[in-house]
């Protein structure tokens, strides 16, 4: 394993989440603290806010991220396949070619059942 | 003895099973006549089928005869095995007879869902007709427990106002009575390497243990249907929502099959058991005899009281077998036959006045005889068979099952002879009660006479009883043989 | 590895199921037919290409491993799918109407998925490693928890969906528990294997048990037996009809293959282990179902609880395999419990069949009294539901008494004669509440005398569904030798 | 202290536990639950790597593969169902999910 | 390099190996991030510019010489800002949010190759790293917007986690594409493979690049690593007329320049991995003096700029899209495409007429 190649990515990523906490602390700090109940309050078009925020909404954004779940697993399937290409010859072609298809006839079907429609 | 030309044996169960299918085919609701015809030619010709049984019967030989054996399935071991001998013989024809009685009986009474009423009553007979031949357990085990189907339909679609409930009764008392029978069946079938033939079984050396829980696995299923005390419940409820046609083969047939079963399985296969627990048997069978009558005798249900004496009757027939001689086993098997024409005969009349005046209660007769002469002859006739009069079939079974008794123990022979006595006083009170005196109400005084197929059916049941009381000879002769050998092997121990 | 080595004609069944489905879901999406007559009989037709497909092979004599040993074709897969998809068939064929009144046919998707679901069955059928055994499950149950909430707008059937998925996963992670724990004792996915390294005695067997135990609970959820048996009554009431029938037929052949394989092939040498447990809720399952529905008014809750006891059954049969040890009863064992699930699958189609029958527009049949009556409407199905009824209950001269007979006699032939008397017991208890349909179709009075409206084909399946009882209960012959046949070519001992 | 198989295991082990105790104990939220079904394969997942790794056998790995793959499309069908509920019953509260009682 | 060698030496020998390997890293670490932050302080100041001159104006000129110090203003006064904290908002989360969508456009760089050994971490799953840390940025939105419990923030959530996963696929089959031509996770070898072939036998490297064979995904790359970011002309999400800003509306001083920082950070990550996967990373586009001259971190720096520069370009010529369009744009025609030219390509490569030897 060459599991120490990836110390400075854990490191890089301690960074970045330095890097942004460091910004935020600054800006609290060095920035004016003069909080007031109309200033705290949540943005509305000029009325008082009469219901929590986290209301219903469209059922199509589930579809977008249960699709995403699908698809994007598919993705991580043909990872592999990609890049073992050279060593899988045609049989992992053959395999692949049969995966997609599976993948293809899955997407028509939720073409056709309006699922990646908008309006 | 050589295979006969043709399979009577299926032939007797087939006939009427197939009328059946087609009388079901056929029914129509609006025309229930043709399936009144149908099902009078089918039970006629399932009784000419029996004829060929009686004529060519060898009764100097105890081996099972007109024997049909054919693999059947093959993975079970279970084999199509029928055949009769001296015992089984005569129960045939009539299970067949009273079918033909009992589609009669129901002619013009039945008018809802005829078909399906005569259908039943076919396959029923059928079933029934298969349960006295087959030599293999399981198929005996099947028939037993198919009649249980068309009898629950008969019982609870045609039946009282409490038929429900009795139906459900019925039904259950049996099967469970029947599924440790088929437990013991394939216990027997392990033990004998994978065989269900029953003559194999009746060689097969068993264990003092294993014979006793056979035994009462055996006695569970029998009992049940005989009935005998204390598992007689059942049978009042059923005979008394039963339809007319339903009482009769109950009363005639059905309880047969469980003596019957004593006969062919019980006794022979656990030998050693039943002599150990004969002692055990015969209290019982007392009790149903002494304990039963006295019930009857309280009885204000015409229907019930002949229930009940049912089941003495049959509590004689089970004493009769546990004597373990010629006398005690012949009389209960004439008692089994007798019975079987002198039951379904009293139900019969029952069924004319009910379905006169719609009550079977006896106090809502009384004077019967001055409307209905004929009918009145016949009911006396039937109540002194009943009470085992002399000469009438009644006391041919009784006389001798006393005599078996007195061979085997004096007290038990007094004991059982008492019966004869509580007999006479049930079933005589009871005629006195519904037939003589003056005439209760003006629904008995506007009860018409016997019409011409009631007159025929009973003359035939009379002709039958006396025939049976006068001249038996033909009954018990061909059983001799049967019975001897019967007992020779019931008398050697397996252990 | 290459092409040759795939075996791939042996895996044709389910490639030509894959391709046609494939096919079925495109031109479904494409059709607008409110009634979806096309895919219907395309469904039908392909089912009936697969018979035909799998009984030539039965008859050939078909046997061998395709993808390494991933897969393996056998005599009891073959005859299985045969059942499997006469199951899914006779299903559409009953459901479709049911469905159309239902607004379940707006999309194709009862047919696609019971095919997918058949799809994933034939792969548990035919799974010769953990890993195929859990991608068919999965298959099989992702359909499965789609159909059970396909009617979207009933909350009913929604809430059975969410309770079977949230189970059915759960049965899922205690199974891959177990796979997990097997895998790491033995070294090896394949079933083969596994035997192999279960019969060293060398290895420590202390993990192996442990896994065996998920194991067993996993396998014992998708079967529905008792301890683990509680989304069975809520599944079965709340799914649409036909789900519920397709949940009551195909899975069972398919559990039923899986126990085989699983504890069986795979892991026979701790049958000391497993033995008991099966036994334990063989038992629990007879009483626990026999006796819940004796309580149920709903029709299909009873038959839920019914599904329960019989599963007992086939238990029962698949622990009387092997003796102390010894594999004497095997063929005999196996071969019964084959027999009873197959004679079960059969019954439960008719009987849901005539759920089907009875339910109209706007009206369910899901009380038994709704059945009252139904001599009286209509004598022929009155006496289908009969033979049916009866069948369940065991009583002859219908099959479900040689399905009974031949569990017993596997019993009692190794001596379990207390385990056989046990099941008899609760046979009876189970044979009232038979008898009380039975009841209430001859003995009640008909509430509703709507008339009964059906397809000719429906028709023609119900009558012959109904007939079979008798007639496989006159000649059970050739079916049973048909499984011993499956059985005894397929394992080996 | 180096890590060996047992410590995989034990993780494995509580994690599973966790979500068993997670499905059964939460009467709240069917969320919770899907996400305890995810963590119960998780635990799987482990056990498979570890004896995975500790033999030197790929197979366990493709099948956690797998496992990831199904884990997906199990989320995806059980939000579906979730979605669906709600919208009939207007309550994810594993509590209130009590038409079926028979 | 001796002074790096006894300096690696030295400091071992200060601290021990574990410690001392931390050390330096954060060193390096240090060293590529504030490039990456003063270019995209810069980037800020770049795109007013451009736009400015591509709408004939001049842009900012007014803090420093040609505005060069603008930033660093913008920075102070976004310093001074109060940072507001919704009284009804999931405190917590709020305060997370931005960091998450900051942090893994600057983890991103961990394997960016910058040279043939320049890199910081090799790793040989570098382009799944990269896709994996990408990926979490919509955590940072969706984690926004529902902290903030407002309405507005929530409904951008919403609209830019859907754009974001939706183009997200079809930026995964690009990659799984490019991974196929090269065969290798590893992004120093993903360039290296670019610079062989026929033309980079002739010296010609450019025409070797994947771009050109793989052209129709380089655009649809670049497109949808507008969309990715919520660029202009795919930024309904904050889009003023309908949702203000999105799921940025509540927040404010600091915590809203952090949002701000991320998508220019993310922007820069994004073109950079289209220089390395497409335009042959740190090579030069002609494989002889006086361009091998050139470092190569240089020329990653030009064709960065370059990718940057198309997006400010796109920013500055075209209209919005509707929300409808943006997703059917993603779904039924990128994906799709994608989904194509994966074939395409792996046909391709069954055939003698494989290029990617």
């Amino acid at each position: 394993m060459e599991l120490e190649s990836y110390l400075p990515v854990l490191l890089f990523i301690v960074m970045g989440c330095v890097v942004g906490f460091a910004l935020l602390f600054l800006g609290s700090t060095i920035g004016p603290n003069r909080p007031d109940a109309e200033k705290l309050s949540p943005y509305e078009c000029g009325f008082e806010a009469f219901e929590d925020a986290r209301m219903k909404f469209d059922v199509r954004y589930y579809l977008v991220a249960i699709l995403f779940i699908l698809f994007d697993l598919e993705i991580a399937f043909l990872f592999p396949w990609a890049m073992a290409n050279n060593q899988v010859g045609l049989l992992g072609f053959g395999t692949v070619m049969v995966f997609l298809a599976i993948l293809v006839v899955g997407f028509i079907y939720e073409w056709k059942k309006g699922a990646l429609d908008w309006e | 003895m050589a295979q006969s030309s043709l399979p009577w044996l299926t032939l007797a169960i087939f006939t009427p099973i197939v009328f059946g299918l087609l009388v079901l085919a056929t029914g129509r609701e609006h025309n229930p006549n043709v399936s009144r015809v149908l099902a009078l030619i089918g039970s006629i010709a399932g009784l000419i089928v029996t004829i060929p049984l009686i004529a060519g019967f060898n009764a100097g030989t105890a081996d099972m005869q007109f024997v049909e054996n054919t693999a059947w399935v093959a993975q079970f071991g279970i084999y199509y095995h029928l055949g009769i001998d001296g015992i089984s013989l005569w129960l045939v024809p009539l299970t067949a007879f009273i079918t033909v009685i009992v589609v009669l009986a129901g002619w013009e009474v039945i008018t809802d869902r005829v078909a399906q009423y005569m259908g039943a009553f076919l396959f029923l007979s059928g079933l029934m007709i298969g349960v006295f031949v087959a030599l293999d357990g399981l198929l005996f085990y099947i028939f037993f427990e198919a009649t249980l189907i068309p009898m629950f339909i008969i019982v609870g679609v045609w039946g009282g106002p409490n038929r429900v409930y009795a139906a459900i009764k019925f039904f259950l008392y049996t099967f469970m009575g029947s599924l440790l029978m088929l437990v013991a069946f394939i216990y027997l079938w392990h033990a004998s390497g994978g065989s269900f033939d029953i003559q194999t079984w009746q060689k097969l050396p068993l264990g003092y243990t294993e014979q006793i829980l056979i035994f009462f696995a055996f006695l569970m299923a029998f009992a049940v249907k005989v009935p005998m005390w204390p598992v007689h419940t059942w049978l009042p409820d059923a005979h008394v929502e039963a339809p007319t046609g339903g009482s009769v083969v109950l009363a005639a047939i059905m309880l047969k099959l469980g003596a019957y079963g004593f006969l062919r399985l019980s006794l022979p296969i656990v030998p050693d058991a039943s002599h150990s627990l004969s002692g055990f048997m015969i209290v019982l069978s007392l009790i149903a005899v002494i304990y039963i009558g006295l019930v009857a005798l309280v009885q204000s249900d015409m229907k019930k009281l002949v229930a009940y004496s049912s089941v003495a009757h049959m509590g004689f027939v089970t004493l009769g077998f546990f004597m373990f001689n010629t006398a005690g086993t012949e009389g209960a098997i004439i008692q089994m036959i007798s019975h079987g024409f002198v039951s379904g005969a009293m139900f019969l009349c029952i069924g004319v006045l009910y379905d006169r005046m719609h009550s079977r209660q006896i106090a809502d007769y009384g004077g019967v005889v001055n409307v209905m002469p004929r009918f009145a002859v016949f009911f006396v006739l039937f109540s002194m068979a009943n009470s085992g009069l002399p000469a009438t079939s009644g006391f041919v079974g009784e006389f001798f099952v006393i005599l078996g008794a007195v061979e085997y123990n004096f007290w038990i022979g007094l004991l059982a002879a008492t019966a004869l006595i509580l007999g006479a006083s049930y079933s005589l009170w009871m005629v006195k009660r519904v037939i003589y005196g003056p005439i209760a109400n003006d629904h008995v005084r506007a009860l018409t006479d016997l019409n011409r197929r009631e007159f025929a059916i009973l003359a035939i049941m009379a002709i039958a009883v006396l025939y049976m009381g006068i001249y038996p000879a033909p009954f018990t002769d061909v059983m001799h043989v049967s019975v001897d050998a019967l007992l020779k092997h019931v008398a050697v121990s397996k252990l | 590895m290459d092409f040759a080595n795939l075996n791939l004609p042996l895996v044709l069944p389910e490639i030509l199921l894959l391709v046609l489905t494939s096919t079925i879901l495109l031109i479904d999406a494409f059709s607008k037919d409110e009634e979806r007559k096309l895919t219907h009989y395309l469904s039908l037709t392909t089912l009936a290409a697969l018979t035909w497909l799998s009984l030539s092979e039965l008859i050939s004599g078909v046997q061998g491993t395709a993808f390494g040993s991933l897969y393996v074709a056998d005599g009891i897969g073959h005859v299985l799918k045969v059942f499997s998809y006469i199951a899914v068939g006779v299903t559409l064929i009953y459901g479709r109407s049911y469905a159309h009144l239902r607004g379940m046919l707006r999309g194709g998707e009862l047919y696609v998925l019971s095919l997918l679901a058949l799809l994933g069955q034939m792969i548990m059928i035919s799974a010769g490693n953990m890993l195929t055994i859990y991608l068919g499950l999965e298959l099989m149950s992702l359909s499965f928890y789609a159909l059970v909430a396909l009617r979207r707008e009933h909350p009913v059937s929604t809430e059975a969906a969410m309770k079977y998925f949230v189970l059915g996963a759960l049965a899922s992670g205690f199974l891959l528990y177990g796979m997990s724990m097997i895998y790491g004792s033995t070294g090896t996915l394949t079933l083969d294997g596994i035997a192999r390294a279960v019969a060293d005695q060398n290895q420590d067997r202390m993990i192996m048990v442990f896994g065996l135990v998920f194991l067993v609970a996993g396998l014992a959820f998708k079967l529905g037996v008792v301890p683990f048996h509680m989304w069975v009554p809520d599944v079965y009431q709340g799914a649409p009809t036909p789900v519920t029938l397709l949940l009551g037929g195909g899975p069972k052949l398919a559990a039923f293959v899986i126990i085989l394989r699983l504890l069986v092939e795979g892991l026979g040498d701790l049958w000391a282990s497993w033995q008991p447990m099966l036994a334990i809720m063989a038992v629990a399952s007879l009483a626990i179902g026999n006796l819940a529905a004796i309580a149920q008014t709903s029709l299909k809750r009873m038959l839920a609880y019914s599904t329960i006891s019989h599963m007992g059954f086939v238990l029962l049969g698949l622990m009387s395999g092997i003796v102390d040890g010894n594999a004497a009863n095997a063929n005999n064992a196996y071969s019964s419990a084959m027999f009873y699930v197959v004679i079960y699958v059969l019954t439960t189609l008719g009987s849901f069949g005539i759920i089907m029958l009875l339910s109209r527009a706007g009206f369910e049949c899901d009380d038994i009294k709704d059945l009252a009556g139904l001599n009286r409407r209509n004598p022929w199905y009155a006496l289908i539901m009969l033979l049916l009824m009866f069948s369940l209950a065991g009583v002859p001269p219908t099959v479900g008494f040689y399905a009974k007979l031949s569990i017993l006699q596997s019993l009692v032939g190794i001596g379990h004669v207390g385990l056989a008397i046990t099941a008899v017991v609760f046979s009876l208890i189970g044979g009232y509440y038979y008898l009380r349909v039975v009841k209430t179709m001859y003995f009640d009075e008909p509430t509703d005398n709507s008339p009964i409206v059906a397809s000719i084909g429906f028709k023609s399946v119900l009558s012959v569904n109904g007939a079979l009882m008798l007639v496989l209960g006159v000649l059970p012959a050739p079916l049973m030798a048909l499984c011993v046949q499956a059985i005894s070519t397929s394992l080996k001992f | 202290m180096t890590l060996t198989l047992g410590h995989f295991l034990v993780l494995g082990a509580i994690l599973f536990a966790i979500s068993i105790v997670g499905i059964f104990l939460n009467r709240k939220n069917i969320i919770v639950l899907l996400m305890a079904i995810e963590l119960m394969l998780l635990a799987v997942n482990m056990n498979f790597v570890a004896f995975s790794t500790w033999m030197g056998d790929i197979s366990g790995q493709v099948f956690v593969f797998f496992i990831l793959t199904v884990a997906a499309a199990e989320s995806a069908i059980g939000l579906a169902i979730l979605v669906v509920l709600f919208r009939n019953l207007n309550t994810i509260n594993v509590d209130e999910l009590d038409r079926l009682k028979g | 390099m001796s002074w790096t060698n006894s300096l690696q030496a030295w400091g071992t020998g200060l601290i021990g190996a574990g410690a001392w390997s931390v050390v330096w890293n954060l060193v390096l670490i240090v060293c590529i991030l504030l490039p990456v932050i003063i270019g995209v302080a810069y980037l800020t100041l770049w795109e007013r510019k451009m736009i400015g001159w591509m709408h004939v104006r001049v842009g900012p000129n007014r803090v420093g010489p040609l505005g060069l110090l603008q930033p660093f203003a913008d920075v102070l006064k976004l310093l001074t800002k109060e940072v507001i904290v919704p009284s009804s908002a999931n405190k917590v989360l709020y305060v997370i949010a931005p960091v998450m969508v900051l942090m893994p456009a600057l983890a991103g760089w961990a394997v960016i190759p910058f040279g043939p050994e320049t890199v910081l971490a090799n790793v040989n799953a570098g382009l799944l790293y990269v896709m994996a840390i990408t990926s979490l940025g919509v955590y940072g939105v969706i984690i926004a917007g529902w902290a903030s419990n407002s309405k507005y923030a929530f409904l951008g959530a919403l609209r830019a986690s859907a754009q974001m996963v939706s183009y997200e696929l079809a930026i995964g089959f690009v990659l799984v594409t490019v991974l196929l031509v090269s065969g290798s996770l590893n992004m120093s070898d993903i360039v290296l493979k670019q610079n062989a072939g026929w033309f980079a036998d002739k010296g010609l490297s450019f025409l070797s690049w994947n771009w050109l064979p793989l052209l129709p995904l380089f655009v649809i790359y670049v497109i949808s690593a507008v969309a990715e970011t919520n660029r202009h002309p795919f930024d309904v999400v904050e889009g003023e007329s309908e949702i203000v800003a999105g799921h940025m509306v509540e927040y404010s001083g600091m915590a809203f320049a952090l949002f701000f920082l991320g998508e220019y950070a993310n922007m820069i990550l994004l073109s950079c991995l289209a220089s390395v996967m497409f335009l042959g990373g740190w090579a030069s586009p002609l494989d002889f003096a006086p361009f091998t001259w050139i470092p190569g971190w240089v020329w990653l720096f030009f064709k960065t700029f370059f990718v940057v520069s198309l997006f400010v370009w796109f920013r500055a010529s075209f209209p919005r899209y509707r929300y409808d369009q943006i997703m059917r744009l993603g779904w039924k025609i990128f994906i799709p495409l994608t989904l194509v030219w994966l074939l395409v390509i792996a046909v391709w490569m069954q055939t003698p007429w494989n290029i990617w030897k």
